[in-house]
């Protein structure tokens, strides 16, 4: 599964992509795994209200299921326009 | 319906025009851009980061959304990422309705839309560093109204 | 500020540009278009008559009071009279300001009062004959919202 | 004093302008005093909550005074935009 970071989600992780071999049932439990990882993952993922999350490039919550999925995507809340 | 993310500038006026020259028995047209601000008083550069592929389905399932509700007649979308300086266009969008209301709420509502669901992500580079835009609490609440 | 009360066309496209470029400070830019519907299916010309002299007053006022309702940064009103056929532009406005609620407002409101308090009159000439377009009681209520 | 008149007010009168010697107090006099004059003017006055006025170029209502008043016009509801 790839695994994207943007904007300061990507500079805390210090890349934007990984690829990521996980049983992780939810987003939840990704974010467990991550976390556990390294340091600047806990850095990153500390305040889940801080983040938003996209499955398969649709917006999604932290309870979303992860069977099928082919990309996670991690980010603060969006600033468009 | 046009949908365009972009690192290079566009041309406010040559899309407005041509905008509104290809639409049949509209009576209305509106055009909203966004425009850099010098905000900090000491903007060096706005980086607008997204994440491609997610951009281009958030804004086309948000002007398909816009069309079916106020039956508009078109829906152009313009929005740059990179490194943008002071005064640059950000973005535009154009609705084209039979009567004003409509063209108005329709452009309100992708505006809305775009600000806070759209993945665009800005960055304010300036004398004293850098700082990403934190997301404002109208900009959320604004989606209440739709 | 720019008020123009024209026969000859004007092209939305250098106007929009130009707006938008003179601004500074400003985020956000609103134009709204009017153009001619082919609504009697035979429409062959809409004529625009106005009152001159009254007409620019009246314009004048509108877009100060919108100026220092909303702190615009500027506006514009261009409006033709005389003959125009289908799918020809009558008119525009086009209103910046920080905060796209306040340049959506801006240019709503002027266009609820442009519609309303402004002294145009449109016929309609169509193969089936001329009249007059009635004011719409919608156009009337739309200007108890300010 | 000039009388101007818009739009199908205009085409019912069958002229644009009218120079207007009078002595009326209020635009609801000057129009009883246009009224008087001939029956286009009658029809043209007929109704009048069809009809709008403007005193010195600017939007009045009928019982507004004409003293010192340099034009006055009438016509239909505005229908620009």
């Amino acid at each position: 599964m790839d695994v994207l970071y943007f904007a300061w989600v990507r500079e805390r992780i210090g890349t934007p992509k990984d690829k990521v071999d996980t049983e992780a049932a939810t987003v939840r439990d990704l974010v467990e795994e991550l976390r556990a990882r390294e340091p600047r993952y806990e850095a990153a993922f500390a305040d889940l209200s801080a983040l938003r999350v996209a499955v398969d490039q649709e917006l999604a919550d932290f309870d979303a299921p992860l069977a099928g999925v082919r990309e996670v995507a991690f980010f603060p809340p969006m600033t468009g326009g | 319906m046009d949908i365009r993310v972009q690192e290079v500038p566009f041309d406010l006026g040559e899309e407005a025009r041509a905008f509104a020259a290809r639409q049949s028995g509209m009576g209305a047209v509106v055009t909203f851009t966004g425009i850099v601000r010098d905000v900090a008083e000491g903007l060096e550069v706005m980086e607008i980061e997204h994440y491609p592929g997610m951009t281009e389905r958030a804004l086309t399932r948000i002007a398909e959304e816009a069309r079916a509700r106020w039956g508009l007649g078109d829906v152009l979308v313009v929005h740059r990422f990179g490194r943008l300086r002071a005064d640059e266009l950000i973005m535009m969008v154009a609705t084209a309705a039979r009567h004003r209301a409509d063209a108005f709420q329709a452009a309100e509502f992708l505006m809305d839309y775009l600000k806070s669901r759209a993945p665009f992500w800005k960055k304010e580079h300036g004398r004293d560093g850098a700082s990403w835009v934190a997301a404002r609490d109208e900009d959320e609440d604004a989606l209440d109204r739709w």
